[in-house]
This record gives C-alpha cells, structure tokens and sequence, in this order.
C-alpha cells in the first residue's frame, strides 16, 4: 500500500475527508516553504500538493500563476533548489507529497529520470495535469517502475467512456475538478458536483479528491459522503503572498489556522 | 494526432472533449458541400482570392541569378494569410454552434483577422493580447476595436503573445462548452496544427497551378519565413511530396545566436512541450521557457508548429535562420526595389533569397511566401532607423 | 478636351506643349499593344485585380431593403483605387521617355500608389504634400520614403492638398521637360481628367461584368464617393449609357452646410477655374477659392473633376452630401457588421446607401465602391472618437 | 495707338528697353500699393504691372506667392479696394497699368464684366496667364470690346507653330517667358533666350518684353537688341517684405533706387 492510499485509508477510517493543501515551492524561497510544509503537516494536513513552478501554466488560475512567478523571477527557482529542498526535509514530519508538475519540466528532465529523481526524494506522488489520460502511457510506466502514485485528472466535461480510459493509467487518487475552469478561488460549488462524484464512484475504488475552486471549509463539509478528500491550492497560496511585507511567524500563523479550519471543516 | 514523435494534446483534462469534438467537426468538413462552397466564397469575393504569383524583376536583378516570384498574401483582405484560417475557423465555430470566439495575439495580425471573421458572422470575440505588444501594436489593437472585438491585456509573464496564449488557453479552461479558440499558428494540441495547415495549404495549391501557369513546371525552391510556421506550413504542404522542390523555412535570427537574442527555435531549440504539443522549444535545462527576441514580433515565439518539427527531423525542409538587421535590409530593398512594403516577418525570408539566388540560373525559379503586408511595422522600422514620424 | 462646359487648359503657357505632348502620347497608348498587354498584366500580378464584387449580407440586413454589393478596391495593392491610375501614368511617362515624376497628396493614398508605381519602375519620385497633411498622415509619409520617394513639404496657404497641388504644378512649370506630373485625380487641365477616368475606368468595366455574373443584369444603383471624383468616375463611366442604371456620387457634407464647412462643390459650388479646367468650384464672390473641411482628408478639396460637373449638368448623375458624423458612423457599421474597415472616404458613400436603401426590394441591387480601405483613417476616427492609442 | 503700344513706342524712339515693374496690389494694403505706384513712376518705370492676389496662384514663385499670400490674409484684399484703389490714382502722374489677374478671378466676376471694370478703373491691358492663347477668344473678345490689350504669354517651349496661334489673340505686346519655370529672381538669363528672342521677331511686329527671371540691371543690359521691355517682378516684390519691419519711407526709397537703377540699364 502506497502512502498515499494509507493516508486516505487513514482519514476514511476515520470517517472524515483526506485534507491536502497545495502550495507552491520556492515561493518566496525554498526555505521558507520547507517551514510552510511543516505548518501545514502540523495543522493536520493528510497529504501535501507541492507544485513546481513552471513559467507557462496554462491550468492555473491568477493567484497561482502569480506564485509561480513570484519563485521563478524574484527567487530566481531551480530545479535543483527543490530537490535539495526536499532532501532536507524530516520525512517522519510530514504527510505524503505529491509533486504537481508541468511535462514541460518532466520531459525536459525525461520521464524515467524525472520519475526516480523524484522518489529518491522524497515525493509520493505525481501530478502532471497537463498530460491527460491517453497520453499518459510512457509517464505512467515510468512512474510505476519509480514507485510514484501517478494521479490523474477528471473534469466535468470527461465523459464516462474516457474516464475508464483515465483511470487505467492511474493510481493513489483521483484528481476531481470541480469546474471546468482553471484553478482559483470560488463561492460555492457547481450544485451538480455531487451527482458527478457519486457517478465516478460508480467507476472506481481510487478515493477521489476534489480540487480546483474548494477554497472554504463549508465547501469541504459539503463534499463529504460524495468524496474522499478535498483539495486546496488558490486560497491558501494567496495567504502566502503576505510573506512580501508581514512577519513571517505572521503568516504562518494564518495558515496554520486556515488549514485548522478546512481539517475540521474535513471532520464535521 | 502527430507527425512522427511531434504533436500530441498535452492539455489538462478539461479540454480534451473539445479537442476530441474539434477533431470530430473538422473531420466532418471535408464531406460537407456547403461549407466547402461558403468557404471557398469567402476566399474569392471577401478575402480577395486567388493571390498573384507576381515575377519580381528588380529583386531578380537585385539578386543576380535566379528567378523570384512573389506569393501576394499582403493583397489578402487584412493584409496578411492569417484571414484564411481565421475565417476557416470562424465559419466551422459557427457550425459548432459556438458563438463566442477567443484568440490570442501578439503582432495583432492574426486578432485582426480573428476580430474581422468574427465580425463577418456575428460572433462575440475576445482576442487576448501581451500589454507590451499593446502598446508596440496600438492601430491593430483600434482596428479590432472597431470591429467589436473586445482586447484583453495580459500582463502575466513576459506580456507578449507566449503569454498571451497562455491567457487564452485559461479562459478555454473555463469556456470551452460555448467557446471556440481560434489559434492563429499552426501550434497548440491536436487537431489545430493540421487543422490550420489544412486551411493555410490554399496558399500552395494555388501556387502550383500559378507556376505550372507561368512556367510550365514546379519551382525550384520555396522560401518561407517560421514563427510558428503557418505561412510556412501552407505553402510547403502541397509540395512536400515533390522531391525536387527545395523546401526552406527562415527562423529569426535576431541579434545573437545567444539565448534570449533569437527566435530560431528549430536551428538552436530542442524537443520539448509547450501550448500543447510536442515539438521543438527554446527551453533551459529545467524545462522553463526560454526569453525569446526578434526584430519581428509575429516570428518572436520560443515554440513552433509540430509539423515543422517532423519536417526538420526527416530533413524534407531546411531551416536557417536571418538576423535583425539583414532582414531590415531586405524590408527596405523590396520597398524601394518593388514598390512592396513587406511583413518585417517577411523580410527574412527575402533577404534569405537576396543572400542565395545570385549566381544561380535564370531559369531557377525561388517562390517566396509574401506573408503579409509592412504597414503595421512602418512606426517600428522607423524607430529603428532613427527617423520621426 | 471638354466635357460640355466643363474642362479645358486653363494653364501657363510653358506647360501647354507638355499638355499636348501629354495628349499625343496617350492617345497613341490606345494602339500599343505591348502597353496594353503589360498594363494588363501589372493590375493582375501586381495590383491584384480583378478585385472582388462582394454581396454584403450584413449591410444589407442592415439597411432592411435593397441589397448591398462593395466593389472591393480596398483590395488593391497600396489598398485603394489610386494605383490604377499611378500604374497607367507611370507606365506612360517611362513610355514618353520622362524618367522624373512628381505628385500631390492631401492624405497620402495617391502618394504612396505613385511612390509605389515609381518603385516598381525605378523612376525619381518627388511628393508634394501639405505640411498639415504630413503631420496628420505620418505613416504613409514613412511608407514613401521607404519607397525611395522624397516626399516636400508645402508651407503655403492652408498647407494642404490644394495647395500641394499648386506646388506641383509650379515644380512641373520648370522641369516638363524631363518630368511627368501624376494627377491624382479626375481633375487638372485636358488631357489629365479623361486620362484618369480611363485609368481607373477599369473598376467599371469589372463590376459591369460582375454583376451579370452575379444577378444577370446590370445594377440599379451605383454610388461612390466624391472628392476630385477619380472612383467614382472609374466606376460610373463605363454604366454612363446604360440609363436604367442610377449614378449617385456622395460629397462631403463637412460639418454644416455653411462656406468653409464643407466640401460639396457640386452641390454648393458654382462653375469656376482651379487647377487647370473649368469646372464646379467652391469659391468666393471675388474668385478666391474658399475654404472647405471634410472629416476625410481625401475629400477636402474644393474643386471635382470637371466630368462630373457635366453629369450633373446633364442630369446622368445625381450628386449628394453626407455629413462628418454620418459619415463616421457608416464607418463604425461597416466594420462591425462586414469586418470591413473602409476608407472614411468610401464611409460617406456607405452611409448614403444605409440611408436610401431601406424600404426597396431585395431584388434592387446597389453597388458600392468601397474606393480604399480605412487603417490610415483609426489614429484620426480613434481621436474623434476620444479613443486613446 | 493704345497706351501701351505708345509706351513701348516711346522707349523704342528713345534707343532704350521699356522698363515694366511689377508689384502685387494690397501688399500690405492698398493705400501703401498706391504710393508704390507712384514711386516706380518718379522713377522712370515705363508701363507697371499690377498683380491682383490670388488664393492658388500656378505660375508664381514663393516671393509673388507670399506677396498675395500677405495681401489676402493679413491685408484682407478684396476686388472692391483694387478698382477703388484704382479710381484714386492720378492717372496723369502714372504710366500704362497692365493688370496680372488669374482667370480664376476674371471668371468669377465674368469676362466682359470683367475687362470693363477694368477699362472703367483705369487699365491698359490685362495679363492672364493661365489662359494660354488657344482657350483666349473669348477673353479676347471681351477685351477687345471693352477697349483693353490683352497680352499673351510666350514660353520658350512653345513650338513655332503655336506662336502664331497664340499672337493671333494678342495684343499690346507680347510677354516673353525668359525660361520654363515659376516667376523668380536667376542669377543669369539663359543663353539661348537671344536667339530665341530674335525667332520671336521674325513673326511679330508687336513689342517684345521679357519677363520671369529677369532680376538684375545686367539682365537688362543684355536684352538689349534683342527685346523691347524688361519686366522685373520678384525682385521688386521682394523689397516689400520690409514694409513689415521698417519705415514706409526707407522701404520706397529702396523701390525707387532699384527701379532707377533697372531704368537705368535700359538705357545702357
């Protein structure tokens, strides 16, 4: 059993949902999101989403997008900064980490190498949001001889005959849009986002966690008994861009009790 | 979906229905007569088809060798190629039943000529452009105005057309049930590269009917300048299987070959992803885009189409590459020399030729795409060369 | 060298041998097949005509009656009907021997179409334009130049197209002897405006035939804007005896209908001498020509082509005004409904049909020149319009 | 005999060129064109020219140009004030005035109305050069009627066939273009314009006088012999520019020394 799956294990034996915050590393420096991770495990986070920042994301709504050029241009990012990072962490301290990552980068890396880099490293886990199911093969090889989960995406618009399709190359969880839309903060969820979950349920035994627009914690409570996880990326990095002109023990003070509230948001 | 290893869809999930119902109504478009007639009305009574094949006999004195034509897409209604994918795109949107067009921009040749077809059939349209190129390409940005387009600036990353299309591609993320993107290149997933080639290849066909006209046989050589390659793509793919037709494509030398000093992503770039496909890219080591530069912003793209990727790789088309300033050259030597003022994008491929024709026979014909017309680069070319206006 | 009244050489005397050699030397054009035969083959491989007969269907739908056709001679190389006339004219003084050209401009289009033509010939081209003209009109100023045009400045009076052409005649007076003067323009002594009229007679003759190729008969409408009147002599000619065919030409309305607001010589003027020939002039009680304004450069002229002034005399053609804001919003239509940007010339034509064509059948059908496209008029409409660019 | 014929009459019966200045009328106003008149007259001026300003003058120079220029604009010159003008000269004191008037002008008032206000206010002969002789007749006619010469224009690219044609229509003398050109001083006078002068004498009997370009007392010197007149515009025209910045007085006595000065060469 991977970690990943025992993490959902975990928060299902529990009878709550999996909570997995997404931030971006080397915003505003590798160092400081070593201390975000910690935060965020401390907080209770079940499993932690940590994207790479790329220069052209397409899936990304403003407040990523904006994080990832924050890293890229004013922390002047490498790849090479990250995978120290990583190494440097206490893995006993944290929950799993999926990596979410362009192919841009992984094909630039090459899929084998990319895929073992990132075990030796630490990671569980592999989003790469831009390679969709069909043509996920040679990845998902790559990452199943490396010993990564490799998640995949489905969206509203994913009809039912190519979500089998998806699913076959994929492994720890399912990655649920809610919305067709990039990623980004939003009032409420679709109200035809339950019945759509409770239909992929019917497909497969992955746990799905939902991702893309969940930004509160009534939106995690509202998940509950169609899900098995939420996800959040775009209001927890928007706190993140206070660490330009606030205390640092500021910030991470108010995402610890953001993550607080979607953890308990996760359990009630 | 590729040509050779090049191509493929890599996008997020949420637009593979649309690129599969993309696939699905273009595919439709070759047995439907109806379209094919409007199309090809259009082409002839609005854009102004066929362009000529036009002998330019100064160049040809210029150049002192071989005999060089001139495929006239400057005379094309909006003053480049681009209006014929556009309004290919635009007329199957409409069949779609997508009202709403997006586009990206980044000279504004192509959210010109998007803006135009969008206006010719009554559909909502957004073209997406860099806030630099904006403020470098003011009358394009007024001309879509005035045609109802609505101009959004884009002020994430280098704020020119890479991000740009970037911009466009998010808001297909969240549009893409009642939206259209209408990419302007022969770039992005699966099916627009083909899909784009397809409705640029007029420019080729028509270019063999006029030099079999002309004279009698096919030409030697055809000569096209490659941003993302679509005035390349249409007139080479009705030769590529004419073995004795030199094929060649001129990449953006710009000022070095240092990176960030060029465009010339199939001479210094390597396979890589970027909007979509598979395809040579001006990379770093860790996958990021690379800063790109061109005198010319139509060919100042770090990507290219898929297609030319394979074409480069099975060697059936050279590409070189033409720097800042000898393009310059050839922008003022075709006006002064023909009394044609050409896309500075254009003008690479000019001066390739002015570069290679002399000393070759008279009876070696050299066709250049004339892609487009120099009006929109008059301000810069001017800046560049000191003058006031 | 008359048109009823109207015309003749109302000249100094040292350009009368010019004139008459002028007049030989055309008139001898008629039997030279090998003029006619390259003529022919530039407007084709160079100018890109024929240019299209366009039905535009949203125009029509707009104006909810007859339907709207556009003579497309914005599509012409240069992108107006001023380089069939440059062309002809060049041709003819290379012919003569004359390797020296010089012209007027107001906003520029018969300029850079005589720059273009000079190009293309390699002959010595010199530009008379106002200096007010060349401030309100700097892009085509640098499209000569790039030609390899000298484009002077004129300082004198309202330092615009009326007085350039003043400049002109003046610069001709001491070089006829080596140097040929391109009208611009259906106007200026015999032979100049029958000269032109054939020239661009050519738009005429091609719409004729398009019309039967369209809809079987010949239109029951022509309507083409008016300023020296060269398209619309071009197109009205060749329907002159075909009298169920109604002629329209639409001047400039200005502002007001007060002197110095306008620029309606044919329906506020009166018979007088300017430039050469006699012919309906604006001009005030003591033979001073008066001032006149127009939105569109291309229009502000105070005199009209002396065959005009016959055809309304006659009767054959009637003659209307439309004013500065009407006129800008036909312009605004046109781009909106048709993805067409045209002249803001040709806009005072298009709102006249918007105006008269409602109400009639679908099977009127009415023919409108859209003499040149409108991207030198959007820095000036953007400005009008408090756009900021 | 008309007055002009006898002015030209006189000087020949004098072994002298007839000296005919010429000067815009209204520059800057009418009453100051008045006592210019009378100042080419003490001079010894033969005949003067006088040129009504005209908005779109073809066979000018910029000096006659600007000189209308100042007239219209700044003076407000209107026909009313030259023909008022006109009536209050002393005619006594004043030598023939031959009127240089586009037909534009002429025109616009009508021909035969035209020519005899003209007569009326006191004219000799009419100059209007841009009605070259064959579109004359009617011109001609009218001022004949009205008891006016009406000259006509000779350039040296008129072929000799349309000379005779163009002296058929003329009458008072003929006005002989020294070049193919605008009005305007020249450093010299070309030096076929001799020869040319003396075909020119084969044909008529009427005087010839030379104009456009003539400038200079050695310009007159050289006509000699082969003309009968000299006719200096720009030159003289030129000299009026300084009624703007210098005392009315200082400016006549300029026009009179230069007028003398030609006058004198006249006879040399």
């Amino acid at each position: 059993m991977s970690a990943i799956t025992a993490a959902f294990a975990a928060a299902k034996a529990e009878n709550r949902l999996a909570f997995m915050p997404f931030v971006a590393a080397g915003d505003p420096d590798c160092a400081t999101t070593a201390e975000v991770l910690h935060t965020l495990a401390d907080a209770g986070a079940d499993l932690i989403e940590l994207g790479v920042p790329f220069s052209d994301p397409i899936a990304d709504g403003p407040v990523i997008q904006a994080s990832y050029t924050r890293a890229l241009l004013d922390g002047g990012f490498k790849l090479a900064d990250f995978w120290s990072m990583l190494e440097g962490l206490d893995a006993n301290a944290l929950p799993p980490l999926v990596g979410m990552v362009s192919v841009s980068i992984v094909q630039r890396v090459g899929l084998q190498a990319f895929c073992e880099k990132a075990k030796a490293c630490g990671l569980a886990g592999l989003i790469v949001p831009d390679v969709p199911g069909d043509e996920a093969t040679g990845l998902a090889a790559a990452a199943q001889a490396a010993g990564l989960d490799l998640i995949q995406l489905v969206s509203p618009l994913t009809p039912p005959e190519r979500v089998s399709k998806i699913l076959s190359a994929c492994s720890g969880f399912v990655y649920c849009l809610s919305v067709a839309g990039t990623t980004g903060e939003r009032e409420s969820l679709p109200p035809e986002l339950t019945a759509h979950l409770d239909r992929l349920r019917q497909q497969t035994d992955l746990p799905l966690a939902v991702g893309f627009g969940v930004s509160k914690p009534e939106h995690a409570a509202a998940l509950r008994g169609h899900a098995d996880g939420a996800i959040v990326g775009s209001a927890l990095v928007r706190r993140l861009e206070a660490f330009a002109d606030q205390p640092k023990e500021a910030v991470l003070n108010d995402v610890a009790d953001f993550t607080k509230a979607m953890v308990d948001a996760c359990k009630a | 979906g590729r040509f050779g290893d090049h191509g493929g869809r890599y996008v997020p999930e949420t637009l593979m229905r649309a690129l599969e119902q993309l696939s699905e109504g273009y595919a439709a478009l070759a047995g439907d007569e109806a379209f094919q007639t409007e199309f090809r009305g259009l082409l002839k009574e609005y854009v102004g088809r066929p362009t000529p094949l036009y002998r330019a006999d100064r160049l040809t004195e210029a150049c002192g060798g071989a005999t060089v034509w001139l495929k006239r897409e400057d005379l094309n209604h909006t003053g480049a190629h681009k209006i014929n994918n556009s309004l290919g795109q635009a007329l199957l949107a409409r069949r779609m039943g997508k009202r709403r067009i997006i586009a990206e921009t980044g000279a504004g040749q192509h959210g010109v000529a998007t803006a135009t077809a969008c206006a010719r059939f009554g559909l909502e349209c957004i073209v997406y452009m860099g806030e630099e190129d904006i403020r470098r390409q003011a009358l394009n940005v007024f001309r879509m105005k005035l045609m109802g387009a609505e101009v959004r600036p884009v002020s994430s990353g280098s704020k020119t057309l890479k991000d740009a299309t970037n911009e466009a591609m998010r808001d297909w993320m969240g549009s893409v049930e009642n939206t259209h993107y209408i990419i302007g290149s022969v770039v992005g997933p699966d099916p627009f590269p083909k899909m784009v080639r397809d409705f640029q290849s007029v420019i080729g066909r028509e270019t063999r009917e006029q030099c079999l006209d002309h004279f009698d046989r096919l030409p030697d050589e055809v000569v096209a300048c490659v941003g993302g390659g679509s005035n390349a793509a249409g007139i080479f793919f009705p030769f590529v299987d004419d073995d004795a037709v030199t094929l060649t494509g001129v990449e953006a030398g710009g000022r070095s070959q240092a990176d960030g000093d060029h465009a010339s992503t199939l001479s210094f770039g390597r396979p890589g992803v970027l909007h979509g496909s598979f395809s040579y890219v001006l990379q770093d080591d860790d996958g990021q885009t690379s800063p790109v530069h061109s005198v010319s912003a139509g060919l100042d793209y770090p990507g290219v189409g898929p297609e030319h990727s394979y074409w480069k790789d099975t060697g059936r088309v050279k590409y070189v590459a033409v720097g800042d300033d000898a393009a310059l050259s050839a922008f003022r030597k075709c006006s002064e020399l023909e009394g044609i003022i050409p896309a500075v994008e254009t003008a690479h491929a000019i001066q390739y030729v002015l570069e290679t024709a002399g000393g070759r026979s008279a009876d070696d014909h050299i066709v250049i795409c004339l892609s487009g017309r120099g009006d929109k680069d008059v301000y810069e070319v001017a800046r560049l060369l000191g003058e006031e206006l």
